[in-house]
């Protein structure tokens, strides 16, 4: 159990850097905006499954989150590629 | 059938929600009003693309990126903190529920150093939309951990006073849970205010 | 009854349904003005007729929820009122301090009615819904306080139930916001800002836990559902109003010389105001539908029920239609105001003080419920007066939409006038309407009289 | 096995958000309160705007108009009738009314004297160039 989190927590931290290390690579439109979106999909994930440990839990209220992220992750998603050119 | 049975369905097999079903309640109220102000952003943007990009850019984003090592690591503690009660160590879930608080603490000095720089610039609410939303929707989620640190020295405090037990710890889930949420907010905050353009 | 103070309550509900009478009838009038302007003019110009019917809505209502505070505290409490005497001072002050600000709106012209109260001491006066001269204002400071004592003192004494402590909350919350209407300064944009710390916080703030409390009293007795359950849910349903409120005054802050950040936060929090509604009418027919009783007095049940459908339509669904800055920059002060003001005013506040007098007036006249017959007719009045609302409402937002279309959006806009003649269609329908909902009142106040067996539970 | 639901949370959860967002009700505010001289046109605030603003209420114009939205919608909006009509046209109609039209609306005759005129125009004015953020829609209102 201990071991599983200090995993998860590493992984956490190590898509933070790689987010940080895009954001200064001077990446932009769909080079940036697809593998930061997907990096906080799976951050958020581990934070609502794991660390809130809804996993496994009786619906809906995981997918309740778990569909938040989801909905506010893409329709963002959506507004940042309209602008692309 | 009662009524936070109705809500919460549970199927023989499956595990219970942790933590209180108010506190999901609130959870979930603030998760609603988090993403509308998020969408509210990317779409706002979409707008006014030239000013949102030159104004991000005035941005500490390394200030951003250690608040994020902060938070998720202070979500990390208090995970470690609901592990200790389980196996009915009071004292050590206070003692990992203190370090989560501390570095709550740290992000919330990080936050007003970046503030007090942008003030400093002469930048308010009112001085166009970007910054209207990087200090609005900053200037909430701080309060929000604030919140959370009471809730968590609340939660701690009893722990500490052997408040918990192994069997009965449905508070230590239920302060967890909103600080997770905290955390998770600011997942999903960072990367859209600092990073994407 | 329980406790015998708890009959203090009695004189408060008839005043505040001898001022509901009055509040329609001036309804009636401006209704009738808004298609032949000159009627009654000079005798009763429109703006005299408006403070008298805005007015004794605010008074009637917090008759009612006096008289409601007055006979629940006790009983909730499990012990006699700290001060029935004291209450029936109160009862007469207020009453006679209503009548006599009502009087001279009618029978002295505004401007003099300022200079003879002191109005130049201390400028409060001609301000929506705060047209109230100083003495009147002080005097609502000291009834509010005097009661605040009274029930503070009897829950001190006795059980501290939630119910108690919500309804206790709500009421000091109510005198505390009203002090801001003590402030008036020369800046217009600060005087409408603080007069929302009044208005606002009122109706989508503190007045909510009032209503909460009263429908949570209301639904244990006729339900006999667990107290636990219902407190908590009680407890759920104030917090998402007042999470969702507190920072949904923005949606007053839009247009008003105020920053523009509040369109967002406005916005954003404003849009979610309905949730707690929506959650009350759940509670409601939840609690209903799991009622461990049968309680002989349907009426309140039905006033209960509807209660909850009617402040979600007209607070939830009508407040979310012009909620939103971009909707609300050509709806803000159109008739769509006046139709979402009609529909949340009755559907939240008036159907819950009816409520609150149809389960507890036959309890002080001696029975559980009134006979069948008499509650029938109650029961008439109730259907009269909310389908009224309904159409009132339905009529106000057709004039409101094309109100807002010729005035505001046509490519030649209309003046102001132009467009009211266009609309005057709607506004006799309206007025027709309003006398529908007068018949169901005066049904109201005839089944009081009927006399019979009373129902008793199957 | 149902989750808790306990009363105590549920408690502790009004309170608690009630407390929190009275509090960014307060700070926001502040912030209001901090931006207003950027947008409330103080510079203009007159005392013959204040003796206005004094009339206006005395003569309880909010019974029948709006003020930037706010009032009856009984009669045209105020907020910005002076850019709309200008300032000789509302002293002539204040003084000419009531217009005895039967059948219209009608507005009573409040006797104002000439300086009071000049001042219930000027708080006209001073109101009529407050940031509203662009509204009303029109210069109807």
């Amino acid at each position: 159990m201990t071991r599983t989190a200090t995993f998860q927590w590493l992984i956490l931290m190590a898509l933070t850097a790689a987010a940080v290390g895009l954001s200064r690579s001077g990446l932009s439109d769909s080079a940036l905006l697809v593998p930061v979106l997907l990096m906080t999909l799976i951050k958020g994930r581990i934070v609502i499954d794991r660390f809130m440990a809804l996993q496994g839990v009786a619906a809906p209220w995981r997918w309740i989150v778990l569909g938040w992220l989801l909905l506010v992750l893409s329709l963002i998603g959506y507004a940042f590629h309209m602008t692309q050119t | 059938m009662n009524v936070s049975m109705s809500l919460s369905l549970p199927h023989g097999n499956r595990r219970e929600l942790p933590g209180d079903l108010a506190m999901w309640f609130f959870i979930l109220a603030e998760l609603l009003v988090f993403g509308i102000f998020f969408l509210a952003y990317a779409f706002a943007r979409t707008r006014n693309v030239e000013l949102f990009n030159a104004s991000q850019l005035e941005l500490d984003k390394l200030s951003g990126a250690i608040n994020t090592v902060l938070l998720i690591s202070s979500s990390y503690f208090v995970v470690r903190a609901v592990d200790k009660i389980r196996h009915g160590l009071a004292r050590a879930c206070a003692h990992w529920l203190l370090a989560a608080m501390a570095l709550g603490g740290a992000f919330l000095v990080v936050k007003l150093v970046e503030f007090a720089d942008k003030f400093e610039a002469g930048i308010s609410l009112s001085t166009n939309t970007f910054f209207m939303f990087y200090l609005g929707l900053g200037f909430f989620h701080f309060m929000h951990v604030v919140l959370g640190m009471v809730i968590l020295g609340a939660v701690a405090l009893k722990a500490w006073k052997g408040g918990y037990s192994a069997a009965d710890h449905v508070g230590v889930e239920t302060g967890a849970s909103y600080w997770h949420m905290v955390d998770l907010v600011w997942i999903v905050l960072f990367p859209l205010i600092y990073v994407l353009r | 009854m329980k406790y015998k103070s708890q009959a203090v309550a009695k004189p408060y509900f008839i005043a505040a349904i001898a001022l509901f009478i009055g509040q329609i009838s001036f309804g009636l009038i401006m209704g009738w003005q808004y298609v032949v302007g000159d009627f009654l003019f000079p005798a009763i110009p429109f703006n005299v007729a408006r403070m008298v019917h805005t007015n004794l809505l605010i008074v009637w209502l917090l008759f009612g929820f006096m008289g409601a505070a007055y006979y629940l505290i006790p009983e909730e409490s499990e012990r006699e009122l700290y001060s029935p005497k004291l209450a029936l001072a109160m009862f007469w002050i207020f009453l006679a301090a209503g009548t006599a600000t009502i009087l001279g709106y009618l029978f002295v012209p505004y401007a003099t009615l300022a200079e003879m109260t002191g109005n130049n001491l201390l400028a409060t006066m001609g301000r929506e819904f705060l047209e109230q001269p100083l003495p009147t204002k002080v005097g609502i400071v000291i009834v509010a306080l005097a009661m605040l004592f009274n029930l503070s003192m009897t829950v001190l004494k006795g059980r501290k139930t939630t119910i108690n402590l919500v309804m206790l909350l709500g009421l000091w919350g109510l005198a505390i916001f009203f002090l801001f209407s003590f402030y008036n300064p020369a800046n217009i944009v600060k005087d409408k800002f603080y007069w929302w710390w009044v208005v606002h916080l009122w109706v989508e703030g503190v007045w909510e836990l009032i209503m909460g409390a009263m429908l949570a009293f209301v639904l244990i007795k006729v339900t006999g559902v667990d107290r636990e359950v219902i407190e908590k849910w009680l407890y759920v349903i104030i917090a998402m109003a007042l999470i969702t409120g507190l920072i949904g005054m923005g949606h007053h802050y839009y247009w008003i010389g105020t920053p523009e950040y509040w369109l967002w936060w406005g916005s954003v929090f404003s849009a979610l105001e309905p949730i707690p509604f929506f959650m009350m009418t759940v509670f409601a027919f939840n609690m209903v539908n799991r009622r461990r009783r049968e309680h002989p007095n349907k009426a309140a049940v039905l006033w209960a029920l509807g209660t909850g459908v009617m402040a979600f339509l007209g607070a939830g669904v009508w407040g979310f239609l012009h909620t939103l800055a971009p909707v609300n920059f050509y709806t803000h002060g159109s008739q769509i105001t006046a139709a979402h003001g009609h529909m949340a005013f009755y559907g939240a506040y008036v159907m819950v003080v009816l409520t609150m007098i149809s389960y507890t007036m036959p309890i002080m006249r001696g029975r559980e419920a009134n006979s069948p017959l008499a509650q029938v007719v109650e029961m008439w009045s109730f259907w009269l007066m909310t389908i009224s609302i309904v159409f009132i409402t339905l009529f106000l937002t057709a004039a409101g939409i094309l109100q807002i279309w010729l005035q505001r959006i046509a490519e030649e806009p209309m003046s102001f006038m132009a467009t009211q003649d266009q609309v005057s269609l709607f506004y006799w329908m309206r007025e027709f309407t309003g006398f529908i909902f007068l018949t169901g009142l005066l049904l109201y106040v005839a089944s009081f009289f009927i006399k019979g067996k009373p129902a008793t539970a199957k | 096995m149902s989750s808790a639901f306990t009363k105590s949370a549920a408690r502790n959860i009004f309170y608690g958000g009630a407390v929190f967002f009275f509090l960014l009700l307060v700070a926001l505010t502040f912030d209001t309160m901090h931006t207003l001289p950027k947008r409330d046109n103080r510079e203009n605030l007159t005392e013959s705007v204040v003796r206005g603003k004094h009339i206006w209420e005395t003569r309880n114009c909010i019974g029948c108009h709006t003020l930037m939205g706010e009032g009856a919608y009984f009669a045209p909006e105020l907020g910005n009738v002076y850019k709309r009509r200008g300032p000789a046209f509302i002293k002539a109609w204040i003084q000419g009314q009531p217009s005895g039209t039967p059948g219209r609306r009608q507005m009573p005759n409040f006797n104002l004297n000439e300086q009071q005129l000049d001042d219930i125009v000027n708080f006209l004015k001073y109101t009529s160039e407050v940031n509203t953020s662009k509204w009303p829609p029109n210069i109807e209102g």
